[in-house]
């Protein structure tokens, strides 16, 4: 029985175990070198990382609270991977900071937060499990503490996280006014697109459509992306909001499953607006972060596009894609993260000539690039091919073409950065730097994510394997 | 014979060019990949004829079926006709002759080699697909390259050129893309399985509604690629932009995917809405070939004559499809192919007169028959063979493009013939007018005197394209019963 | 004493919600704002227990939840309030039209 | 049937000696690549000859008359069932014929190049050109099939390109040359639409199908006829585009503006393309498909009868007026294939009164190739020694060049018609047809040939008398023998070539027919001729300000004349004015500002909306709020509408 449990809640001890066991450390070692603890932590996400991927059996915990079956523990597993990979990449950025423990325990609760929110069978879970993760998340925006923009990141977003979870839990009290549940298989059964269910419907959607980055509940996206300390962007751009379309995708496909005649064409709209939107001030950007912002922003379009196909292939489309995202968006942002903290540099004009004198990380980025625009071999062209091909299969081939062209206006700013690095030239070029052993892991793997996710047509299938469908 | 490795050979070349070391290595390897890839093509070709000769009467050989995406019915499906095959045998030809051209290419050379093997093996993948799947992927896989190649070791206008190559063929590949949708998922009737199988779709009837609805976006999204007015626009920047060996292999080859798709795609799997389109897909085509011609009569730089030329060529290719008849779809084929070869010699004695002269307007060139001979009787040959002088592939192309869209009953096509066959005229003046002035006449610039003559690798390029261009003029029927 | 009407109840709480809306969109002081989210959790609160009360009294999953609203909001008060602070030492203003370095 | 397969190699030899010519000419053979050249086209006058004398006397003549005789045929890119392009070659009197004056005039200016080019750079290429040439030509004559008439007239049309434009590095022989094929080329577009629609209503591409089956009332000429364009049958339409194609290749008027200007190239070239062979091309193509233009209504041969009168006639104007001896020839050279035109037009129905002119014009074709070849190798002679084309630098030759003068004469006298020369008798039979078939041509043609004489005298005299002595230097020797023996020869058959029996080898259905030639029939054309001689010798055999005052009498007319009506004028202001600047450049411009134009705004319009909406991200947290509220209460809204 509670080895049961604690098998079927392993993955979120082991996260709790790595909280206490850096809160111990903190508190019982007064003075360790930062760099082997930091070479120390990743061993342990890594061990963390390994562990958790076993699979186990489904199981449902506590009364229908935590649930969890074989895909949950895979997209865990792909979040464990994305924090693996966002703690190598920050190695260069924390070797020079004090606060490294602080650190990985706000990482690691927000981590653990978005465990029990995929897991959650309840929306109290759900909500606690939101919380969880976004109040660490608002700390560590704020971790470059001297920095201003840093702290007007984090001040706007915990104003516009508080707002928007007060909204939801707005509707959340409103569902269960009309249906008289918060458990996710009741309240399946008790839906039936009453105009109140549908108002409450809306207050919980645009909380979603919040963490998401969907138009026109993004706004703060680009402004908290930005300020944050570049590995914190890439976090929230990949973990956060990876986390939040896995459960959104299983609410709208279980949950919500009889409003889906409704929520469709919202989601449609949605998912064309986000795009157009992300894609438009992409455009015009001229820093970096913030126009990796924007891009992810036009990806979450993209990825909403996948979730309209109501089908087997949109959930693993949707899944597979944020796997293809998490290599792309943290190659990007790892290369981004790593000239920003030797440098400090992050505009794309500062990105000019860099090809002639760190081919390695301009390879990383142009691929990394490549797959954001969904440009082959790499992965992200099959994770957009699918997502849209699940989107085509409802007929509404306007909203596919609208989404088709899209992407070729994302191409744009991202051939201005490819273009910047191989083709522009500036009388300051960014030095040659040495990359230190963790980044340069982090880069591989990144690399090696985009170049084999799609090529090796098995993972798709074993995702498709293992997603339930509509 | 194992189809892939044609993909394979060129990525395996690109690799080992990444770990060459010094720059002759590099060239060394780049040519020994790009002969294999030839030797290869040849193979194939011989191995084509001796199976065919055996009575085998099957629609594809050698294919190759390896599930990609089971739970999308997604494979990786390859496997050659005569089309295939001379299209892989063009590029071939034209990847040996652009890794010849380019051997002083500076700087990044490994890079610049590198890239242009994966614009190989992109199309060399594009040409065997069977799956419309695998067929987009080798689709877009070449527009990168091109984006980079033109950027990088471009001249002019190169980031705006190229930025607008890549914009446009994906835009063009967007199309494509809504269109494959359409197919795919009107595929399988009730309750069997969607395809993405080129000769399942081909057997399905697609219903005449789908059709009418999905054909624009799938011709018009191939037809960028290959300079379907008024989507035409990136061919003169891109073209002028791009390095010799870009420009060769753009032109090329990269253009003639857009045709091959239209042909094999389009026409392929949507009978009833090519015929219902025709009359549209031929107006434009005629307006591709007058208008280009006339636009090409007033470019000063050669390699906007050709740019442009190339537009008004591929008209060709798009008359020829459109008129739907199996003459005319021939013509198309064979004018894929000749164009192919011609361009690519054109932009290669193009490329060395500009790496000696440094210009490329035809003001400033003049009687470099005289200096450069070679080069210049090079630059003749294409320029004949573009005019469509017997003897060379063009004559043979158009010809064919001519008598299958004669068949076409009806005023209209008979007039879109008539027009464009005058523009062979217009294509006479000016070719005449650029060989005119720039080989011919007086030495226009005494620095010119001093230039040397193509050295053994443009002269070994040179050889290749032209002896291509002359086996197919003399002896056409060994190419028509190929893509029979 | 006959019992209040939900109906009542729900205008009190749709009332501080608008109340705690109209706060946060036109207070300039984040801690106002801050107070105005707390309005707006207020209600939901209110909400919960309503429902819970009248609608559904044989379980108590609606007074549960307001618990943990209530603990959740402290926490976030709490981490809110310490970035305000630190926002204060960078901007010395907690007005919030003051922090808006980034935009566009 | 006899073998007659050994006839491929009299157009193959030559290729062969364009290819190893070409190839390797340059750097192995030198000075040896004209002995090459003239070696193989040596080799293939022999076996013309040889072929000519089988056809004609041992085997070609079955029971009455000569059939064609297919020596090879072999499919080269076939269409459909029915329409495919065949390599063959065809004897029948015609092209037996023409293999003789093709193969026999090329030796004759191989041999005499070798002396005229000696110590040219690019010797080898010139002779390479000249085999492409000859290979070319000889194939069009032999061709058995519409379409590989159609290759070699393009081939002839290219090689004639690089031969005019072989001194490169003057702009004028470069504009000639582009001018030569571009005019030539649009001329080709008629030929390759008539070959369309020709071979379209008969499902053929084989010349003897095709005449079988358009002259054959119950089969596919219902088809061609019934169906029409503008209110002309589509037979008549596909016969005229022919002769368009025709036309333009041998220079009739308004088509003929390439001819004078392709003087630019060697004089050589000159006498082989641009007077005995290419340029009767033409004629030659009207011929081959004579049947057909018979049995059509007659206005097709109406129009190739009055573009013959007409092109003879403006032709022998002008030349009157020009002072470049090679250009006085080339309009010599138009004048005399308008005569060969007029000829074939005389022809009115399908007996043997109504052909007589078919055999005249052939019978022209095949004088005029020797004596104007003559004339031309002549003046080939004298440039080489004058080292100018201009009249006013030559006089008083006859000194120094008495062969060349000799020659010059037999040929002047052969064109001019006056018996025994061959002139005479092919002109006599043209006159006589058109006598027959049009009273109001017969005049313009003896008109013509009046003014033949005059101005082949004019030229005649200027060169060789008007002086006493010529002015330059006269140290060297006459010419080298290389290039006297053609001459000599060229002049022997200008004697003699008008007394081979024509009317029995060559006619229209290749029965042998009786010539009528009446004697005093010639009385007009001779005294015509005589009268044009003695005019000439009145104003030119002394310098004298004769032709001065004649010229300023005549005003307008001689003004008119003198800048060739002004049709070069036409063209150009057609070309520079309206196709360039009214479509070429509108294309272009159109091309970059308005179709590019649109790629671009769409670019712009992104950027310009993009720019537009920046407001919404105002940086200003509480602007977030609100659109976030304003999100939900817009999807409320949207709920209400949709769901409601």
């Amino acid at each position: 029985m509670w080895v049961d449990i604690i098998l079927s809640l392993r993955q979120e001890l082991i996260v709790a175990v790595i909280i206490f066991l850096l809160l111990f450390i903190k508190i019982g070692a007064a003075a360790y070198r930062t760099e082997a603890m930091l070479h120390f932590i990743n061993l342990l996400l890594l061990a963390n990382l390994l562990l958790g991927f076993f699979q186990g059996g489904d199981a449902t915990l506590f009364s229908g609270m935590f649930h969890t079956n074989r895909l949950i523990v895979l997209e865990k597993s792909m979040l464990n991977l994305a924090t693996l990979i966002v703690s190598l990449q920050a190695y260069s950025w924390l070797k020079g900071h004090r606060q490294v423990l602080e650190f990985y325990m706000l990482l690691l609760s927000t981590l653990l937060g978005f465990f029990f929110m995929i897991s959650s069978g309840n929306l109290l879970i759900f909500y606690l499990g939101l919380e969880l993760s976004t109040i660490p998340l608002a700390a560590l925006s704020s971790f470059d503490l001297e920095k201003r923009r840093s702290s007007e990141a984090a001040m706007k977003f915990i104003l516009s996280s508080a707002f928007s979870s007060a909204l939801l839990l707005f509707g959340i009290s409103l569902l269960y006014g009309a249906t008289g549940t918060l458990g996710f298989d009741t309240l399946a059964g008790r839906l039936d697109g009453s105009a109140f269910q549908l108002f409450a419907f809306i207050f919980i959607l645009s909380g979603f459509a919040f963490k998401i980055s969907a138009v026109p509940f993004h706004l703060w996206t680009a402004d908290v992306y930005e300020g944050s300390p570049v590995t914190v962007t890439a976090y929230l751009s990949v973990v956060s909001k990876g986390a939040v379309f896995f459960i959104f995708i299983l609410a709208l496909y279980t949950v919500f499953k009889p409003l889906a005649g409704n929520w469709y064409k919202i989601v449609v709209l949605l998912s064309v607006l986000t795009m157009v939107t992300g894609n438009l001030f992409a455009l015009r950007q001229d820093g970096l972060k913030r126009l990796l912002a924007f891009s992810s922003i036009a990806q979450s379009g993209f990825i909403l596009a996948g979730i309209t196909g109501s089908s087997r292939g949109g959930e693993a489309s949707v899944i597979y894609f944020i796997l293809v995202y998490i290599f792309s968006n943290l190659g990007a942002f790892g290369v981004v993260s790593f000239i920003s903290a030797q440098t400090g540099r992050e505009s794309v004009n500062d990105y000019r000539g860099l090809y002639a004198t760190n081919p390695l990380l301009s390879w990383v980025m142009a691929i990394s690039l490549f797959s954001l625009a969904g440009i082959p071999p790499t992965a992200g062209f099959f994770g957009k091919f699918f997502l849209l091909m699940a989107g085509a299969g409802k007929g509404n081939f306007v909203f596919i073409g609208i989404a088709a062209l899209n992407m070729v206006i994302s191409l744009y700013y991202y051939l201005r950065v490819i273009k910047a690095i191989f083709m522009d030239s500036q009388p300051e070029p960014i030095g040659k730097l040495k990359i230190p052993l963790l980044p340069k892991i982090a880069f591989l793997v990144c690399v090696a994510g985009i170049v084999m996710t799609g090529l090796v047509g098995g993972i798709y299938d074993y995702i498709y394997s293992l997603s339930k469908g509509f | 014979m194992n189809l892939s490795l044609l993909v394979l050979v060129p990525l395996i070349t690109a690799v080992a060019v990444l770990f060459c070391k010094g720059l002759n290595g590099i060239r060394w390897v780049s040519l020994a990949g790009a002969t294999v890839q030839l030797l290869l093509s040849f193979g194939l070709l011989a191995l084509y004829w001796r199976e065919r000769a055996a009575g085998d009467s099957a629609a594809f050989l050698y294919e190759y079926r390896h599930a990609w995406f089971p739970s999308w019915n997604i494979w990786y499906h390859v496997g050659v006709d005569g089309v295939s095959i001379a299209m892989i045998l063009l590029t071939a030809l034209v990847m040996e002759a652009a890794i010849l051209v380019s051997w002083a290419i500076k700087p990044m050379s490994r890079e610049f080699f590198i890239l242009l093997h994966f614009l190989s093996a992109g199309a060399y993948g594009f040409f065997l697909s069977l799956d419309l799947f695998t067929l987009f992927f080798f689709l877009e896989v070449s527009v990168i390259p091109k984006f980079l190649l033109i950027g990088v070791w471009g001249s002019g206008r190169k980031e705006y050129s190229a930025m607008k190559l890549a914009l446009m063929l994906m835009g063009g590949s967007a199309l494509v893309f809504v269109g494959l949708m359409g197919l795919y998922y009107n595929t399988g009737g009730a309750g069997g399985t969607h395809s993405f199988d080129l000769m399942e779709i081909a057997q399905m009837h697609i219903p005449v509604e789908v059709q009418r609805q999905f054909f624009p976006f799938l011709f018009v999204g191939f037809g960028i690629f290959t300079a379907l007015f008024p989507f035409h626009t990136w061919v003169p920047d891109g073209h002028s932009s791009a390095p010799t060996a870009a420009s060769m292999f753009l032109a090329g080859i990269s253009m003639k995917l857009g045709g091959y798709g239209c042909l094999r795609v389009v026409v392929f799997l949507m009978p009833e809405a090519a015929r219902e389109y025709s009359p549209v897909i031929v107006l434009l085509a005629t307006i591709a070939i007058v208008y280009g011609a006339f636009a090409t009569m007033m470019q000063k730089d050669l390699k906007y004559i050709n740019a442009y030329s190339s537009v008004s060529h591929c008209g060709f290719i798009i008359l020829g499809i459109g008129m739907l008849t199996r003459t005319a779809i021939s013509g198309a084929v064979m004018q894929m192919i000749s164009h192919g070869l011609m361009t690519a010699l054109f932009f290669a004695a193009i490329g060395m007169i500009y790496d000696r002269t440094h210009t490329r307007m035809v003001q400033q060139l003049g009687g470099l028959l005289k200096i450069m001979p070679f080069i210049s009787t090079v630059f003749v040959v294409a320029g004949l063979c573009s005019l469509g002088l017997p003897g060379l592939s063009g004559f043979v192309a158009e010809i064919t493009v001519f008598m299958g869209s004669w068949e076409r009953a009806g005023e209209m096509y008979r007039l879109a013939t008539i027009l464009a066959c005058a523009s062979i005229v217009i294509t006479a003046v000016y070719i005449l007018r650029a060989t005119g002035q720039a080989i011919m006449g007086p030495v226009k610039d005494p620095h010119y005197n001093g230039l040397g003559d193509a050295t053994w690798n443009e002269k070994l390029a040179g050889i290749l394209l032209g002896a291509g261009i002359i086996a197919i003029g003399v002896a056409p029927f060994w190419l028509q019963a190929l893509i029979k | 004493m006959s019992p209040i009407p939900l109906s009542h109840i729900l205008v009190v709480s749709a009332a501080l919600f608008f109340i705690g809306m109209y706060g946060l969109l036109t207070r300039r002081n984040m801690i106002t704002m801050l107070m105005a989210v707390e309005l707006i959790l207020n209600s939901v609160n209110i909400n919960f227990v309503a429902f819970n009360k009248y609608l559904y009294p044989d379980k108590l999953e609606g007074v549960f939840f307001t618990l943990f609203i209530i603990a959740i909001a402290a926490a976030e008060a709490a981490v809110a309030i310490a970035i305000i602070i630190n926002l204060y030492r960078n901007f010395h203003s907690i007005d919030v039209e003051d922090a808006d370095e980034m935009k566009f | 049937m006899p073998n007659y397969a050994y006839i491929a190699l009299i157009p193959l030899l030559p290729l062969a000696a364009f290819v190893v010519l070409g190839l390797f000419g340059r750097r192995y053979f030198r000075g040896w690549s004209g002995g090459i050249g003239t070696l193989a086209v040596l080799f293939s006058t022999g076996l013309s000859l040889w072929a000519a004398y089988r056809y004609f006397f041992v085997d070609g003549k079955v029971g009455e008359g000569y059939h064609q005789v297919i020596a090879l045929k072999t499919t080269w890119l076939s269409f459909s069932p029915g329409l495919s392009i065949d390599m063959s070659v065809v004897l029948d009197p015609i092209s037996v014929m023409m293999i003789v004056v093709v193969s026999f005039v090329s030796l004759m200016v191989h041999v005499f190049s070798m002396g005229y080019m000696k110590g040219e750079t690019r010797y080898g290429t010139y002779f390479a050109f000249l085999g492409l040439f000859t290979f070319s030509m000889l194939g069009l004559v032999l061709s058995g099939n519409i379409f590989e008439i159609y290759i070699f007239w393009e081939l002839v049309g290219c090689s004639s390109y690089l031969l005019i434009g072989y001194y490169f590095d003057r702009p004028t022989a470069v504009a000639a040359a582009k001018k030569a094929f571009i005019v030539t080329r649009l001329a080709d577009l008629g030929f390759l639409i008539g070959i369309l629609i020709l071979s379209f209503y008969a499902e053929t591409l084989d010349f003897r199908t095709l005449i079988q089956r358009l002259t054959d009332p119950t089969s596919q000429l219902a088809g061609i006829t019934s169906a029409s364009f503008l209110g002309i049958s589509l037979l008549s339409w596909g016969l005229f585009l022919v002769f368009v194609g025709g036309a333009g290749k041998s220079a009739l008027f308004p088509l003929h503006i390439w001819l004078p200007d392709a003087m630019e190239g060697p004089t050589p070239v000159s006498a082989l393309i641009h007077a005995a062979t290419m340029v009767v091309a033409g004629v030659y193509l009207v011929a081959r498909l004579y049947p057909v233009y018979i049995y059509s209504d007659a206005a097709v041969l109406q129009v190739v009868l009055y573009a013959g009168a007409v092109s003879a006639l403006l032709a022998a104007l002008i030349a009157c007026t020009q002072t470049d001896i090679k250009r006085v020839l080339a309009y010599s050279t138009m004048s005399q294939i308008g005569y060969m035109m007029l000829a074939l037009g005389t022809v009115h129905s399908a007996g043997e009164a109504g052909t007589l002119g078919f055999t005249a014009s052939m019978f022209h074709l095949f004088t005029h190739a020797f004596f104007k070849a003559l004339l031309f190798l002549c003046a080939g002679v004298i440039i080489h020694r004058v080292h100018s084309n201009e009249m006013k630098d030559m006089g008083g030759l006859r000194k120094l060049l008495p062969l060349t003068h000799g020659c010059f004469l037999i040929a002047c006298l052969a064109i001019s018609g006056i018996p025994p020369f061959s002139g005479f008798f092919s002109k006599e039979d043209i006159l006589l047809s058109a006598w027959h078939a049009n009273k109001f041509v017969y005049g313009i043609a003896l008109f013509t040939s009046g003014l033949t004489a005059f101005y082949m005298f004019r030229l005649y005299f200027s060169v060789f008398w008007r002086r006493q002595v010529w002015g330059g230097d006269g140290h060297h020797g006459e010419a080298p023998v290389t290039m006297k023996i053609p001459l000599v020869i060229l002049a022997a058959g200008a004697v003699f070539a008008g007394f081979i029996p024509f009317s029995r080898l060559v006619t229209y259905d290749g029965l042998p027919q009786e010539t009528h030639r009446v004697g005093v029939f010639a009385i007009a054309p001779v005294a015509m001729a005589l009268i044009g001689i003695f005019i000439a010798r009145y104003l030119y055999f002394k310098e004298s300000s004769r032709p001065g005052r004649v010229a300023a009498a005549l005003g307008g007319l001689y003004r008119t004349a003198y800048h060739k009506f002004y049709i070069d004028e036409v063209y150009s202001f057609v070309t520079k004015k309206i196709i360039f600047n009214l479509i070429g450049r509108p294309a272009a411009w159109i091309d970059r500002h308005i179709v590019d134009g649109l790629m671009n705004l769409l670019a712009t319009v992104t950027a310009r909306i993009s720019a537009g909406i920046k407001g919404v991200q105002s940086g200003k947290v509480q602007d977030y709020a609100l659109y976030f509220f304003a999100g939900i209460a817009g999807l409320t809204v949207l709920f209400i509408y949709l769901y409601t």
